[in-house]
């Protein structure tokens, strides 16, 4: 079914009784030729470009619970690509453009809104670290614009400029960054992927790997063993626990990253704002809630949710960056978990055992990844060749020294 | 050329509020103290002697012969002596080489007392230690408003506040704030 | 009995008409005496909407309150002590309360169904942004929030407890009393002004006397017991771990003559207790029937609670009800479901008219309270992530008790026990389990609540579920028709439950709703589970005091005043405001000063304020040994009196920091580390120190702010440092060479060390006394200095000076550079291990081909040489693939009457003299450069060893 | 969170800073001849076990002590706390 202004109107007119489930609930099949662990974002996305992109008939994906339920459903909706590194730019720029048509590929509104992202430098050095950022992100065919104070002002003029412990020197400004409705996304690909044929099993959790003689051919799930002769692994925040049942330890830790969400306001701040000085950053979704976050909280953890203490770190970075947001109120909080590689960046790889590969340790930067992500690990699975932009994402970079590593900061996860 | 002269970190600050003090407090020297791996207990004793009081335990100070001493970490201690030789450490160490080490600290912290009923009230806006329990002797270190501080209860409502030098305008002015939306 | 003082009454404004209120009101009780129907508008919709509770479950009545110019929006009405001069206005309408153009929504609902855009706006592609998007944005959101900053005042604390009781209705008071009694510490919090409940609203006897008079008496002896906190207007909003409670406690919402609110408006509370009893009473439900969000409908405990506590006259109305609740109200009317009676439609587009019921009657009422039962307030059992289960007696999620966090115990009403005699009961047991007896229990009210199962009524007309965010049922049956049958998938694709009551009361009803459409029972369908806050807080009160330049503290070098003094910049260096140059009559920008003062110190003398570098002293008998594991390069066999470099690695192979460490004795070094890592290299160390090597002997303090610390750099360095170092020290460079140190006095006997350090590469010295004598060393210092023409300089000159030198500092100390890549591998010493020096030796690390740290030159010297460039061959294309590195330092050499640059280069270090191009495109500054040395100035150190 | 510092009593953990596995205490022999793979290992890869992980928190705002606490990643329970350097000494 094709979704449409006119389709609306007419469902409008006749009580909406011609709507059809956006994805089917089918059982599981014994066999497939290829099975996503994982019914997230890069899950979905990585089956349906494996039916659309790269031809693939025989494709599900096992989702424990209802898809999009982790962090494509907890994310703060951002999209850029803003990155330093070669590595990691020509991905993510690679992702924005699929971004950039997404709605129409996908038959789906998903609100891509690329109203712009404006990173804030508050000392030189900032200024010139964002200087070799802007020049990498153009190098790499993305957009971008050094701005000095008046630049800022010119785009945000409600932020802290006269009484600002950390004074605003500029900013990068990306203005195709923006947000794009989170929940869609994995709706979109769910019912697109379905439409291709691909199975979306919810309530499916994966209890093991058959592995032998360093093969692996299949699944054991909740819902009965499954064959397949590939098998992509997807799971976030879960890497580590899934992974080990295949008996592989990973360079990442899991983390709690609380974000956050306002009442509703009329509209107020235009893009996305990111406060270089304090741990804050901000936009406004079209129903007209602050969404903000701030640090992981720093500890492992698989709780979903967070501590107070990083709540209140937040929210004094807003007000003392946008002082006006004290009057707003702060609606609910919630936690995602991170999958926190030891660089900061994220993994694409086959592994050590044949027809079991691994996409993982996204870290907080999953959201915007998932077009390319799925796109490139649906490449890697269906030729086992990697996609050009996501070469990198090997797992063996940290024996051979080739870390990825944006923020300088070493094998400390929390830190990334 | 004549001797330099000195400063206080809080130039001698000292302000009353509706019967809460705030002072700064000046004219002592600190010097820290760190017991000589393996020898500990030989050096506890001696210092014990010089001291006129045992070293203290965690979370506490004790008063003796040359001040207070304040349990800083696992074996280190801040004597606090009543006196305006600023080369204690430099003598200490020559005394009891071999059984600690010393370090003068005076010059890194700002200290201030507070004292008066509404001590309480404005401690609890401040710092997350469980002030209304802590006993007279009691020594803690923790955070008020990102800054360092630890904190003595010297007297039933009395406290003296020890925070680094470099940020304690900052210090006493978070304190003020908090002292004003409390009275 | 009610708590209005009409002695006492209240000028205030709603949407600019001025009406009168009294002291005991909230904004919608005065409202309501005001016969006030319509209030708010909803958000999808725009209905017209009325007053719906009493308390913080609302979720029509919604203000903005103003004030000269700044606007605190989506305030609940009933959350709002009325005072005198309040204004406030209506939100979320266009132009007016009364005729709003957005209510056009409401005829085009067929085609705003749920998910309705997530199918449509696809085309063409840039109208999303453009048109629909603006169009979507303009029509959501509630109220507005005014540009201008937030002036008021906000605190944050921190209190412990033995139990803290969260909620001061019949249970929660019982509680504190028993728990008082025996002497523990108590927190009893309630986010209503005044204490007490639903004994306030509800006409009911204990002990024979008003329930009203129970609730004075008890509260008059709390009060009197020190160690019981009473904390009205409290909202306990979060559970944390560990037994961590957030706590928001209003103080006022007045606003004085002058304009402002006295003291702090709003205090953030970080609750520690060891106990918890939560007793948080329940909230009302309502029915989903057609065209249920009339103004004038509200829930029936609310209009108990407007007629018992805030005497509003509502004349005639009636009640649907599906329970025993309700009998507790003067209804004239009562509609009850069990006995298949309800509403098929009201009438009444900005008031309620009239109701007509399933058998066709029309009942003419312009107000109807209805009951769809109760929801224990579970919220807080449910933020760890604890689930309540299903009572089917009661028809509602009670706790569970195994899901409930530690040390928390739920009774009365929020646990499902619904009569005052049982919340006493529950008191009496849940104190027991702490320890404290108790007697007798008053006797009061136990006549048992039944209620019915009745949910909605089917229709083809839209009945709400949620009301603020216009989710109808039959919005819950097309989500589930799409397959969004998932609880959480229905609340996404719905936005049920999502406004800013966060499904208080609609998410039961909603539940039940697609129970019904999915065929299962309402526990096999989903569960309710509620993030924090349980109230919405404000962003200011979570922030504190911390705004503006409150921010983070500031921290201020010895010579800041001086710095003040003498037209100084500032720059932010972590914390810290160092000067950034010294701005001179008759400069014109900062380029003057930094020339001046950089020319200056190499030509003469200049003093520089170095305090900030971390000073860590490290001492014991292993300090050697324990250097050696953390430096690169070897410090064991320094020797005492000397200095050396030196390079820290991070356990990666990765640069960590760098600086000097000086010996004093055997036992002792004093470590400095630069000022961005002072306080991550003191806790590497600890680390290495405890975790790694507990048995070395050594000790670790910091003496950064002990030490103020001044570089004296120049040619006449020597001669001016010795008008101050007092005549026994003798620093001669036969005496004092070159990385020496020693302890001296200065002035006259003040205690001192010198160091002979060099990072302008100049003859230089650091001198450093203690801090209480920083202010006026550097006032002596310039006074000395005064016949050599001294100058002071900032990190700007300092800055230059140390890239004409090819020293990396922060920049090329980027967190992704090893030894090698700056040109310092020869430090990693061979002999022996040190943090780092393993994984440093990885392949990817150590080829020919890796980042080389080199010097840059223009190749037409007017060129401006910009941070952050990036390099291309001469010829090829100016894209990722082309990349040979960046430049991470600049400056305008005064010496040399140039720009000179740093970066890195792949295989830089076998490149000198080539060509390339340094790609700028953020700045537009595309240039030629020539890959030099990055010893621009005396490249064999000649100078600062004079 | 609250960690129960051995030495001072219940401390808000905000007064510490966390770095991760405990594991990170057993730093491998440099010269042994699997070195290289041995600091990988040690420096790259977790457990990251979701339960019980003992881990490294630092006393900052405090009295500087390291400390291995002993907490469940699922539910945030603590059940253990010991100074690093008294389990440095004993392993």
């Amino acid at each position: 079914m094709r979704y449409s202004a006119l389709k609306v109107l007419k469902e409008g007119l006749t009580g909406h009784k011609g709507w059809k489930p956006a994805w089917r609930k089918p059982d599981p099949k014994a066999a497939y030729d290829i099975i996503i662990v994982g019914g997230g974002g890069h899950g979905l996305a990585a089956a349906y470009y494996l039916a659309k992109k790269f031809d693939q008939k025989r494709i599900a994906v096992l989702e424990k619970g209802w898809i999009g339920g982790g962090n494509v459903g907890r994310n703060t909706t951002i999209v850029r690509s803003n990155y330093m590194l070669h590595e990691n730019e020509g991905f993510y720029e690679f992702a924005l453009k699929l971004w950039e048509k997404q709605e129409q590929d996908l038959n789906y509104n998903t609100m891509v809104s690329q109203r712009g992202i404006l990173n804030l430098a508050h000392t030189d050095p900032q200024r010139h670290a964002f200087a070799r950022r802007g020049n990498s992100m153009i190098l790499n065919g993305a957009d971008a614009v050094l701005l000095d104070t008046a630049g800022v002002r010119k785009i945000c003029p409600f932020l802290n400029f006269d009484d600002a412990r950390f004074p605003i020197r500029g900013g990068l400004w990306q203005k195709r960054g923006g947000t794009v409705r989170h929940d869609a996304v994995a709706w979109g690909y769910a019912r697109a992927a379905d439409m291709r044929g691909v199975d979306i099993i919810e309530n499916c959790e994966v209890t093991g790997f058959d592995i032998k003689d360093g093969v692996c051919s299949g699944v054991q799930t909740s819902r009965g063993p499954i064959k397949a002769k590939k098998i992509g692994v997807s799971v976030a925040g879960s890497s580590s626990r899934v992974m080990a049942m295949a008996g592989m330890r990973l360079p990442i830790e899991t983390h709690v990253l609380q974000a956050f969400v306002s009442e509703g306001l009329k509209p107020t701040i235009p893009g996305v704002v990111t406060y270089g000085a304090g741990h804050f950053y901000v936009s406004q979704s079209d129903k007209g809630g602050l969404v903000f976050g701030g640090d992981l909280d720093g500890y492992n953890s698989y709780a979903q949710r967070g501590n107070l203490p990083v709540v209140e770190d937040v929210c004094e970075g807003g007000v003392s960056l946008i002082p006006m947001i004290g009057k707003a109120r702060l609606l609910r909080m919630w936690g995602g978990l991170m999958d926190m590689s030891m660089d900061g960046s994220p993994i694409i790889d086959k592994t050590h055992i044949d027809g079991l590969y691994f996409n993982g340790g996204w870290c907080y930067g999953g959201f915007k990844a998932t077009p390319a992500s799925g796109f490139a690990f649906a490449q890697l699975l269906a030729t086992d060749v990697s996609h050009d932009t996501a070469k990198a994402y090997r797992m063996d970079r940290f024996s051979k020294g080739l870390m990825i590593d944006e923020k300088g900061q070493g094998g400390q996860p929390n830190l990334h | 050329m004549p001797n330099l002269k000195q400063t206080t970190p809080l130039d001698g600050f000292k302000q009353t509020y509706n019967g809460l003090v705030v002072e700064e407090l000046s004219g002592f020297e600190i010097v820290s103290i760190a017991l000589v791996g393996g020898a500990e207990k030989a050096a506890a004793k001696s210092i014990k002697t010089f001291l006129g009081a045992a070293l203290p335990k965690p979370s506490t100070w004790v008063s003796g012969k040359q001040g207070k001493t304040i349990w800083t970490s696992p074996n280190q201690y801040f004597l606090v002596a009543e006196t305006s030789n600023d080369r204690l450490d430099e003598e200490f160490a020559a005394q009891f080489e071999g059984q600690a080490y010393f370090t003068l600290q005076t010059d890194g912290w700002a200290c201030l007392e507070v004292s008066g009923q509404a001590v309480y009230e404005v401690l609890e806006r401040f710092i997350p230690l469980d002030i209304r329990k802590a006993p007279i002797g009691f020594a803690g270190r923790s955070t008020a408003h990102h800054m360092s501080v630890l904190i003595l209860k010297t007297a039933e409502n009395s406290f003296i506040l020890l925070t680094p030098r470099s940020s304690s305008w900052t210090f006493l002015q978070a304190l003020e704030e908090v002292v004003k939306n409390v009275n | 009995m009610n708590l209005i003082d009409k002695n006492r009454p209240f000028n205030f404004k709603f949407d600019g008409k001025a009406l009168q209120g009294f002291e005991g009101d909230t904004l919608a009780s005065a409202l309501l005496r005001n016969k006030i129907q319509l209030v708010g508008r909803s958000f999808k919709y725009h209905r017209p909407r009325g007053i719906m509770g009493a308390g913080s479950e609302e979720s029509n009545a919604l203000m903005e309150i103003h004030n000269q110019g700044v606007i605190e929006p989506n305030r609940r009405a009933n959350m709002i002590k009325l005072f005198d001069g309040l204004d406030v206005r209506s939100q979320n309408r266009m132009p007016s309360l009364n005729f709003d153009v957005m209510a056009i929504n409401d005829f085009l609902s067929p085609f705003l169904a749920a998910g309705f855009y997530y199918k449509t706006f696809m085309w063409p592609r840039a109208f999303w942004e453009k048109l629909y998007e603006p169009l979507i944005r303009n029509a959501a959101g509630l109220g507005r929030l005014s540009t201008n900053p937030d002036p008021d005042r906000y605190d944050k604390g921190f209190l412990h407890c033995d139990t803290l009781i969260i909620g001061a209705g019949p249970s929660g008071l019982m509680s504190a009393l028993i728990a008082g009694r025996s002497g523990a510490r108590v927190i009893i919090a309630d986010e209503d002004f005044e204490m007490g409940g639903r004994l306030l609203s509800d006409p009911q006897e204990i002990d024979g006397a008003s329930g009203y008079e129970w609730v004075s008496s008890t509260l008059a002896e709390l009060h009197s017991m020190p160690n019981v906190r009473l904390m009205p207007r409290t909202s306990v909003f979060g559970n944390y771990d560990h037994g961590i409670y957030g706590a928001l406690e209003v103080k006022t919402d007045e606003i004085n003559a002058q304009g402002n609110i006295k003291g702090a408006r709003q205090v953030l509370w970080r609750i520690y207790s060891q106990n918890t009893i939560l007793a948080a009473g329940a909230t009302e439900r309502p029915i989903a029937f057609a065209n249920n969000d009339r103004p004038g409908i509200m829930l029936a405990s609310a209009m108990r609670t407007y007629e018992t506590r805030y005497d509003i006259d509502f004349g005639k109305y009636a009640i649907l009800s599906n329970n025993s609740s309700t009998d507790k109200n003067r209804s004239d009317q009562t509609i009850d479901t069990r006995a298949d009676i309800w509403i098929a439609d009201t009438s009444g587009r900005k008031g309620l008219k009239s109701v007509t019921l399933n058998s066709g009657e029309k009942i003419a009422t312009n107000w109807l309270g209805m009951s769809g039962g109760w929801n224990p307030n579970v919220h807080l059992t449910c933020h760890k992530r604890g689930r309540p289960k299903w009572d089917d007696v009661n028809a509602c999620f009670c706790p569970d008790p195994n899901t409930l966090p530690d040390a928390m115990q739920v009774i009365g009403a929020a646990n499902g026990e619904f009569t005052t005699h049982a919340a006493f009961k529950g008191a009496k047991k849940a104190c027991a389990n702490l320890g404290h007896k108790s007697g007798k229990s008053p006797k009061a009210d136990d006549a048992p609540y039944e209620v019915g199962a009745f949910w909605h009524v089917k229709g083809k007309k839209r009945a709400w579920v949620d009301f603020q965010n216009d989710v109808t049922s039959k919005d819950i049956i097309l989500a589930h028709q799409e397959g969004f049958s998932s609880v959480e998938h229905v609340k996404r694709y719905t936005t049920l439950g999502m406004a800013t009551d966060q499904g208080r009361t609609s998410n039961v009803v909603g539940l039940a709703v697609l129970a019904e459409a999915r065929g299962d029972s309402i526990p096999d369908t989903g569960t309710t589970i509620f993030r924090p806050p349980y109230t919405p807080v404000s962003i200011g009160a979570f922030a504190g005091p911390h705004g503006g330049q409150h921010f983070k503290p500031i921290r201020k070098t010895p010579s800041h005043k001086f710095a003040e003094e003498n037209g100084a910049a500032f720059v932010e260096t972590g914390y810290w405001k160092r000067a950034s140059w010294f701005a001179k009559p008759g400069e014109q920008g900062w380029r003057d000063s930094v020339d001046r003062e950089a020319f200056n110190t190499r030509r003469s003398v200049g003093i520089c304020d170095v305090t900030t570098l971390g000073k860590i002293d490290v001492q014991g008998a292993d300090a050697g040994k324990f250097l050696n594991k953390v430096y690169a390069n070897t410090f064991s066999t320094l020797k005492v009196g000397r200095c050396r470099y030196g390079l820290m690695l991070r356990e990666d192979g990765m640069a960590m920091d760098d600086g000097t460490c000086a010996r004093f004795s055997d036992t002792h070094y004093v470590m400095t580390t630069t000022t961005a890592n002072a306080v991550t290299v003191f806790r590497h160390l600890e680390f290495v120190r405890q975790c790694l090597f507990p048995n070395m002997d050594i000790h670790l303090i910091s003496t950064t702010e002990q030490w103020a610390q001044y570089a004296v750099a120049g040619p006449n360095s020597r001669k001016l440092l010795q008008k101050i170092v007092d005549p026994e020290f003798d620093i001669s460079n036969e005496e004092f060479a070159y990385m020496g140190c020693q302890k001296i006095t200065v002035c006259g006997g003040t205690r001192a060390r010198i160091f002979r350090l060099s990072f302008s590469g100049e003859l230089a010295f650091e001198i450093a006394v203690p801090t209480r004598y920083g202010d006026t060393l550097v006032r002596k210092l310039m006074e000395a200095g005064e016949e050599f023409d001294v100058d002071m300089y900032g990190t700007e000159a300092l800055g230059v000076m140390r890239i004409e030198k090819g020293h990396a500092a922060g920049n090329e100390l980027n967190g992704t550079t090893t030894a090698l890549n700056l040109g310092l591998g020869g430090f990693v010493a061979k002999k022996k291990d040190c943090i780092g020096k393993v994984l440093s030796q990885r392949e990817g690390l150590i080829g020919d081909d890796v980042l080389r740290m080199v010097g840059f030159t223009a190749i037409n010297p007017n060129d401006t040489i910009t941070n952050g460039a990036h390099f291309i061959k001469m010829g090829d294309p100016k894209d990722a693939a082309h990349d040979q590195g960046y430049m991470t330092s600049i400056a305008y050499s005064p010496e040399l009457g140039h720009f000179i640059g740093i970066g890195f280069l792949k295989g830089g270090d076998k490149r000198k003299g080539e060509e390339l191009m340094a790609v700028d495109f953020v700045r537009n500054n595309h240039i030629k450069v020539k890959v030099v040395s990055s010893h621009f100035i005396d490249p064999d150190g000649e100078r600062l060893r004079a | 969170m609250i960690i129960n510092h051995p030495l001072l009593g219940p401390r808000d953990a905000a007064e510490f800073v966390y770095l991760g596995d405990a594991s990170l205490m057993q730093r491998p022999n440099p010269k042994s001849e699997t070195a290289a793979e041995d600091f990988h290992n040690y420096q790259y890869l977790r457990n990251n076990p979701a339960g019980e992980h003992k881990e490294l928190w630092y006393h900052e705002q405090g009295d500087r002590s390291w400390l291995v606490v002993t907490r469940n990643t699922l539910s945030h329970e603590i059940t253990h706390v010991e100074l690093a350097r008294d389990v440095a000494r004993s392993s």
